[in-house]
């Protein structure tokens, strides 16, 4: 029983045809439906600046949802996002108001505020193991009372500044929303973090397998608390953005993003346990979730409707690829 | 250990939450201008109780180790369709509230059938299904109004013997005709043990979907018994989507709250309740004390945030770190 | 077929030709078993030779590839547990399948509780735990108890007690001892008796010799998923059946151990002095020097698996020192652990929840534990990445279709060396070891023996927990053997055997010494 | 309880009443000071806070100031029912009058009962409640739909296309603006195009849901808005719509655009009542207090302001939030606060 025979073992990487993950390859074909559908409403549903005109919205949407892709990747979910997200576009519009210091520093003072706000959320998930769920739904209240207790008191300045606007709509390259490009180097920069980093590789650990990452001598508490700083500065980097869109900050600013980012990042094919999950799904979902209520908004469908379609395609979708494997 | 050291172990987290919400409701009353009068009551109460109905029913489908974020939905779903049936003559009443609590099951059946049946995860499930029950909300009730049979709410928002809210009534009624019974049975049991040890419990044979299938169904009902308070509250149906998802995080975090485990299998629906009963108590707070009218959201939070966090002091207990990923 | 034999020898059970494989492995071949009732039936074997697997199969747990079960001369399949149950077959698991937050009383009527009015009656359900806990020798349990507050050896108890519940005609105990202490295996035993005498069948399995000795009737020996024999007890002798069990000289499945310089005035590269955590460990001091190979032996569950937790920076609350090359080191964190002046690797016993992501390549599985070397300011670098792990793979010959598949996709053993790839990849060097054989089979087992060999010979410090004792005997220069978190007992060289392990694992002389006390 | 009486309120050119069949109270008068409760909902937007601000500056003016004993302020949120509870635990401390801007028009039946019962005085303001038994402060909504329509109409002789962004749906607010618009176009017989999207009165929803709207429909003739008209003409000029006549609300961020743009054809009407409403509400529960006869339902003026008469400084403060509502002084009220004055003032009571 000692010769055992053995195959060589494998030298390098083979070139493993990358297989196209079922559930992206639906969003993406779920995408162009959709857009079928449009035009035989209108056909301006498939020009060129109509699309543009999607991409840049869906712009705002995909920055904050990369916040939440990496909260879920630890299986962990952030639903202080709203109110991040105004706390984002409201504490820069209100750095503004200091002079040209606080013009130039408006968007960085309004990421730390919702870094702040990451932190608290981090801190009680990561170091108290308070259930993120109920964690994220506290500091969002509080997050909230701030505001509430800023604005009334401190007669806010709240017009976004020219660099909010300019990254919101503005055209750097022509033709190309900046939003858009802003999106694209934080989605590349994304899927850098999360393929080639040491903390990328930990988020999916974690997700995975927690004990184990611990195991392996894997700070876990650092990790889950930056990314919870990361999806507060992703939000509240939205926050601005959404700012300077709108020219200026409003306290409801965030209440629409917090079902579609989490619907985004799913319909993605990440796992709402955590763990697996790619940049590439969420960007589709993101899409997907833009045009959808772009498309029903457009065709005025009535609000009743709308809810109950995008609900059923939700779930329609997730029973076509999001099933857990059955057990025994 | 003696036997009520083990009684009282058992309902530790029960107890906690009913100790903090009289203490709570102590300060309240004894600072309200008006001192403990059966109106002070039967208002806390009548406000109370609406929350406490879907406490429970998201009780039901935590203790699973689920969640159901479709029952603020649910509740807003019941209270449109309840302002358009219990209404009119006695029997045609009796229809309507028996049309409003088949919907709740019903809606609570097909998250059920949707989270067991299709393997979808509970959070994404509930929160699809919560956009439709709230679509067909708005389909009823696209504008607030409707009405209701003005005696019976009267009667269910009332007072019993001029003293006791007959809203309370209601709710230690609905314990015992559903908290009670399901707690006490195979199907209940089931129900802790799948949420506790999923394996261990496929291994001692119990009958776990169908447990969890009851559980989803339940919580529907319960949610729809809400919805029903809802319109003896208000006389109006209203679909309110800022409300519909104020009141799921709402019992996300009175179930927390109430001691009930959001990893399943541990807590009850009474604890729920008193967990219900403390939240909408620090809202009260704010009427007795002179809170700046701009604070008051801030303090809220700040309450909520403080509560929340209370249940992190057993985390020092733990010796294995092992233990802290469960 | 039976009709000739006197009823107190009817078989009550009778399984043959029964088959299961797990992929490419058979855990069960050709496997036959005849279980009479008022007779305790002992199954022998190694670890891994399948005697779990043939009673999962037995309580409905597991279905059979092929083969054929008869209750009572009747064919009979189940398909849940609950049906074998309900036919009279019950059995101890060997993972516990008792839910951590209902009570003892709970769990104990957890299939069919007594009911009036269609709900659960807790009064008569109290009786009936009572009863059964007192059935099952653990009347000191609290029926209202949370399982999950009770200890390992409490929870066994009501494990049996849950069983009797069903009011079995056969009862099967997979290693239903292994927590338990001396005490509460002489309660179990009478118990058993008791149930015996009462005309129940029981099955039961254990890696104590000693026991099966004192308790069993009859004798089935497993090996490799195959019957080796079975017969009455008592007409084998203990090393005969020993033969059996193992039937292969063990000599030949480790790498020779080498003569120990002796006089080494270095520090050694570990030492703890008198530490303590709870009850489970006691004031242990040990050293373990440069090459070195230390065993934790003694049976499972004593304070071996805290031990090496304590070291890897696991358990909070520790006392006592450890030192580092004669440093002394606080260790808060698997992350301090392996750092670069301390250069310690735990290679955990569960390699599912504990040494994997399962989902992740093999790739990413590999690099886990080096990804601060492999990276320079957090970003991975790809290439030395590579090198790396392919060094490894070549080094322990891992077997994979390729780095970027899920490491599930592996075979167990594989997989089991992936584990110990990530952590040989940070060339610690000191390498805590806990259990890293189970479920491997006899060829992945010797490569892991010469790679432990090997690693000694680099000079790393060695401490080594395994529950198999061939393994101790084979691979340790010393074995210190472990009862109730305490070290009872060195052993050293030669006076590493199969008896000594076993004697010592008991601590036979240790509790005669406590009872005459 | 009060006493139904004809005409004409104490102070007619404030007290307006809603129409002419419109009935009068006189309620027992009862003597300084009093004690009054304002009730909010939701407070999370400027216009709530907004609302507040000046409801503490109006109570803590010195005439208004003697006549009350208190004057307590709760907020609770979207919730109804809570809203409910508050109002009740009002009316059982004994507060005189209770001001409301309540959370959902039709739900209050109960406690306008248990009011009554107390000899409590009701008033609402903002979102205003359906009963004839409180007092109701009202604005006129539909009449505002009705002006933006005859403002694009009097711009567009021809009739055209329209896009028509609308607010939160459900609310009465929304349904009677589009129904005065959706009318008096009608009225004119020309032919008239309207798309409808939903703005939910917040400027990035309104933004991006017109944004969609001129991809897909390319051009419009005349443009009307609810609320989030910042965020509308925003979205105009990202997308490189030509300017064409808007019907809009008093935000200050739309007036700074209509001043700058009104050359170039965004020619405005901006109408509404700000959140100075609250102070009319005050105002008026004294009155009833102090025994004066009151209107069931009072008619507040419409702050209008339209094109070309936009006026730095008085009309819009370029230096200013665009976020706040600019129409927010009743003059025949006597009540004068702008709302930066407002927001101000309360800075330097910190
Ligand atoms: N679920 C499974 N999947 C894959 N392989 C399995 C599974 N269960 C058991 N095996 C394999 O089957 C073989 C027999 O396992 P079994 O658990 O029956 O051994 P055992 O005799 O009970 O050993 P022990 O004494 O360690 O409990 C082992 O090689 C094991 O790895
Ligand atoms: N969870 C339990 N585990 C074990 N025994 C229990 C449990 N609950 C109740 N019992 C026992 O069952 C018997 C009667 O049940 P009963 O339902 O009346 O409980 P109880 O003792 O009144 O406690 P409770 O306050 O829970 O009602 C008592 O002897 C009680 O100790
Ligand atoms: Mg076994
Ligand atoms: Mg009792």
């Amino acid at each position: 029983m000692s010769n055992v025979t053995r195959e060589e073992p494998v030298s390098s990487s083979p070139k493993i045809a990358r297989r196209l993950d079922p559930a992206i390859a639906t969003a993406f074909g779920c995408i162009i439906l959709l857009l079928i559908i449009g035009s035989f409403y209108s056909t301006s549903f498939l020009s060129p600046q109509y699309l543009l005109q999607q991409l840049k919205v869906a712009s705002f949407l995909g920055v904050i949802a990369t916040g939440m892709m990496i909260v879920i990747l630890l299986g962990q979910i952030d639903l202080s996002v709203p109110w991040s997200i105004a706390v984002g576009g409201m504490m820069a519009c209100a750095a503004a108001a200091y002079g040209p210091a606080g013009e130039v520093l408006a968007i960085p003072f309004g990421i730390v505020c919702g870094m702040a706000i990451g932190l608290a959320n981090g801190i009680g998930v990561a170091y108290l193991r308070i259930p993120s769920m109920i964690i994220t739904l506290a500091t969002n209240a509080v997050a909230q009372g701030l505001m509430v207790l800023y604005t009334g008191g401190f007669s806010p300045q709240d017009s976004a500044t020219f660099a909010m606007r300019y990254l919101a709509t503005g055209f750097l390259l022509p033709a190309i929303p900046n939003a858009v490009l802003i999106w694209a180097v934080i989605g590349s920069g994304t899927v850098f973090a999360l393929t080639r980093t040491t903390f990328g590789r930990s988020v999916y650990g974690i997700g995975n397998r927690e004990s184990a990452a611990y195991l392996s001598g894997i700070n876990t508490r650092r990790i889950v608390l930056i990314a919870f700083i990361a999806s507060g500065a992703l939000s509240a980097f939205g926050g601005a953005l959404l700012a300077g869109y709108a020219s200026k900050a409003a306290q409801s600013m965030g209440d629409a993003y917090l079902l579609p980012s989490i619907a985004a990042v799913v319909l993605g094919g990440t796992s709402i346990l955590g763990g697996r999950g790619s940049y590439l799904g969420t960007v589709a979902g993101v899409i997907l979730i833009t045009l959808l209520q772009s498309i029903l908004s457009v065709m005025q469908m009535p609000e009743a409707g709308r809810q109950i379609i995008y609900g059923t395609v939700i779930i329609a979708m997730l029973l076509l690829y999001g099933r857990s494997p059955a057990n025994r | 250990m003696k036997e009520w050291r083990y009684r009282l172990h058992e309902r530790r987290g029960t107890l906690m939450a009913a100790a903090v919400f009289f203490v709570m409701f102590a300060i309240y009353v004894s600072n309200h201008p008006a001192g403990l009068t059966s109106n002070v009551v039967q208002t806390a109460a009548n406000k109370g109780v609406l929350l406490a109905f879907v406490a429970m029913a998201q009780t039901l489908v935590v203790i699973t180790a689920g969640i159901d974020l479709s029952v603020g939905m649910i509740f807003i779903l019941t209270n449109a369709l309840a302002s358009w049936v219990v209404l009119g003559t006695a029997v045609e009443t009796a229809f309507g509230v028996i049309a409003v609590l088949t919907t709740g099951l019903f809606c609570g059946a097909l998250n059920g059938l949707i989270v067991i049946y299709g393997r979808l995860q509970p959070i994404v499930a509930t929160i699809a299904t919560g956009a439709i029950f709230f679509g067909i909300a708005l389909l009823l009730r696209p504008f607030p109004g409707g009405s209701v049979n003005e005696e019976l709410a009267d009667l269910m928002t009332g007072k019993i013997f001029g003293t006791v809210p007959a809203s309370l009534i209601a709710l230690a009624a609905i314990v015992l005709v559903i908290w009670v019974p399901f707690s006490r049975s195979i199907i209940g049991r089931t129900a802790y043990a799948s949420g506790s040890s999923e394996t261990a419990a496929y291994m001692s044979g119990l009958p776990i979907r169908r447990a969890k299938f009851t559980a989803y169904t339940l919580a529907g009902l319960l949610a729809s018994i809400g919805g029903l308070f809802l319109t003896f509250f208000t006389f109006t149906g209203e679909a309110a989507l800022a409300s519909g998802n104020a009141y799921t995080l709402f019992s996300i975090a009175s179930v927390v709250l109430g001691g009930v485990s959001l990893f399943g299998g541990k807590g009850s629906a009474i604890g729920a309740v008193f967990g219900a009963l403390a939240f909408r108590t620090i809202g009260d707070l704010l009427f007795v004390f002179d809170f700046d009218p701009l604070w008051q959201p801030l303090f809220q939070g700040v309450v909520l945030l403080v509560a929340v966090s209370l249940g992190a002091f057993g985390l020092f207990r733990v010796r294995n770190r092992l233990e802290w990923f469960g | 077929m039976i009709t000739s034999e006197s009823p107190a020898t009817t078989p009550l059970f009778k399984m043959s030709g029964v088959s299961k494989r797990y992929g490419g492995v058979h855990a069960l071949e050709n496997a036959e078993l005849t279980v009479k009732p008022g007779r305790i039936h002992a199954i022998l074997g190694e670890n891994g030779a399948g005697k779990s697997t043939l009673i999962k199969i037995m309580a409905g747990v597991v279905a059979p590839d092929e083969g054929q079960m008869l209750l009572n001369g009747r064919p009979v399949s189940f398909r849940s547990p609950a049906e074998a149950c309900a036919a009279g077959v019950t059995c101890v698991f060997q993972e516990l399948s008792l839910i951590p937050d209902l009570s003892v009383a709970d769990n104990i009527c957890i299939a069919a509780p007594p009911r009036h009015f269609g709900l659960i009656n807790r009064k008569a359900q109290r009786a009936i735990a009572e009863e059964m806990l007192a059935r099952a020798g653990a009347e000191d349990v609290h029926p209202r108890a949370l399982v999950k507050d009770l200890s390992l050896s409490r929870r066994q108890l009501v494990e049996i007690a849950k069983a009797l519940a069903w009011k079995p005609r056969i009862l099967i105990l997979d290693e239903g001892t292994s927590a338990l202490t001396a005490t509460d295996v002489a309660k179990v035993f009478s118990v058993l008796r008791r149930l015996r005498s009462e005309g129940l069948a029981l099955l039961y399995i254990s890696h104590r010799m000693q026991e099966i000795a004192e308790l069993a009737d009859e004798c089935t020996v497993l090996r490799n998923g195959r019957n080796v024999m079975s017969f009455a007890a008592g007409t084998r002798s203990g090393s005969e059946i020993v033969e059996m069990m193992i039937g292969r000289e063990y000599s030949n499945a480790f790498p020779p151990k080498p003569a120990r310089a002796t006089a080494d005035t270095a520090p050694p590269p570990l030492e703890c002095r008198k530490l303590c955590w709870g009850d489970s460990l006691r004031d242990i001091s040990l050293a373990v020097g440069r090459g070195e190979v230390v065993g934790l032996g003694g049976l499972d569950g004593q304070g071996q698996r805290e031990m090496l937790l304590a070291l890897f920076g696991v358990l909070r609350g520790t006392t006592g020192s450890v030192l580092v090359d004669g440093k002394p080191v606080t260790l808060t964190s698997p992350a301090v652990a392996r750092s670069k002046h301390i250069g310690m690797a735990l290679i955990p016993e569960d390699r599912k929840t504990e040494g994997l992501m399962l989902e992740m390549t093999v790739r990413e599985n590999l690099s886990f534990a080096v990804l601060d070397r492999v990276s320079k300011g957090g970003v991975i670098d790809r290439k030395k990445e590579g090198q790396l792990i392919d060094e490894m793979v070549q080094l322990l010959a891992i077997k994979t279709a390729g780095f970027d598949i899920p490491v599930s996709e592996l075979s167990g053993g594989n997989q089991q060396k992936v584990v110990i790839a990530k952590w040989l990849m940070r060339r610690p060097r000191i390498v805590l070891l806990n259990d890293p054989t189970r479920g491997i089979d006899v060829g992945t087992k010797q490569e892991i023996y010469q790679l432990l060999r090997r690693l000694a010979e680099a000079g790393a410090a060695i401490l080594f927990y395994s529950t198999d004792y061939d393994e101790l005997i084979g691979c340790c220069d010393r074995v210190l053997v472990f009862y109730k978190g305490s070290i009872v007992r060195e052993l050293r060289d030669g006076g590493i055997t199969q008896h000594a392990l076993v004697a010592s694992a008991l601590n036979v002389e240790g509790e005669k010494a406590e009872s005459a006390a | 309880e009060p006493e139904i009486v004809s005409g004409p309120a104490a102070e007619a050119e404030c007290f307006v009443p809603w129409t002419a069949e419109t009935k009068f109270f006189k309620f027992p008068k009862k003597d300084a000071p009093y004690r009054i409760a304002l009730a909010n909902g939701y407070i999370a937007n400027t216009w709530r806070i907004q609302m507040i601000q000046t409801a503490k500056a109006y109570a803590s003016q010195p005439e208004v100031a003697s006549k009350l004993k208190e004057f307590k302020v709760v907020s609770t949120g979207e919730d109804v029912p809570a809203q409910i509870s508050a109002i009740n635990n009002f009316i059982d401390s004994g507060y005189d009058a209770i001001v409301v801007n309540a959370q959902n028009p039709t739900a209050f039946g109960p406690v306008i009962k248990r009011a009554k019962q107390a000899g409590v005085i009701l008033v609402a303001f903002d979102n205003i409640l359906d009963t004839e038994d409180a007092i109701n402060v009202n604005v006129d909504q539909k009449g505002l739909g009705v002006l933006w329509a005859n403002w694009l109409a009097k711009h567009l002789p021809d009739g055209g296309k329209v896009l028509e962004v609308r607010g939160v749906p459900g609310t009465s607010v929304d349904t009677d603006r589009h129904n005065g618009i959706h009318e008096t176009f009608a009225a004119t017989g020309k032919k008239w195009d309207v798309v409808e999207v939903l703005g939910k009165w917040d400027d990035p929803t309104a933004q991006k849901a017109t944004a969609d709207a001129i991809a897909v429909h390319k051009k419009f003739d005349g443009i009307t808005a609810q609320g989030g008209d910042t965020g509308v003409v925003q979205a105009m000029i990202d997308a490189g719509h030509p300017f064409v006549p808007f019907g809009g609300e008093t935000e200050n961020g739309f007036r700074k655009f209509c001043a700058k743009h009104a050359a170039e054809g965004l020619k405005c009407s901006s109408a509404g009542t700000g959140p100075a409403q609250v102070a009319v509400a005050i105002k008026t529960a004294i009155a009833a207090l102090e025994g004066q006869v009151v209107p069931q339902s009072i008619k507040l003026p419409l702050a209008i302001v339209e094109d070309p008469n936009f006026k730095e400084g008085q009309d819009f403060y370029p230096d200013q939030s665009d976020n706040f509502f600019v129409g927010n002084a009743f003059p025949t009220c006597g009540i004068n606060f702008t709302a930066q004055e407002i927001m101000g003032q309360s800075k330097e009571n910190q």
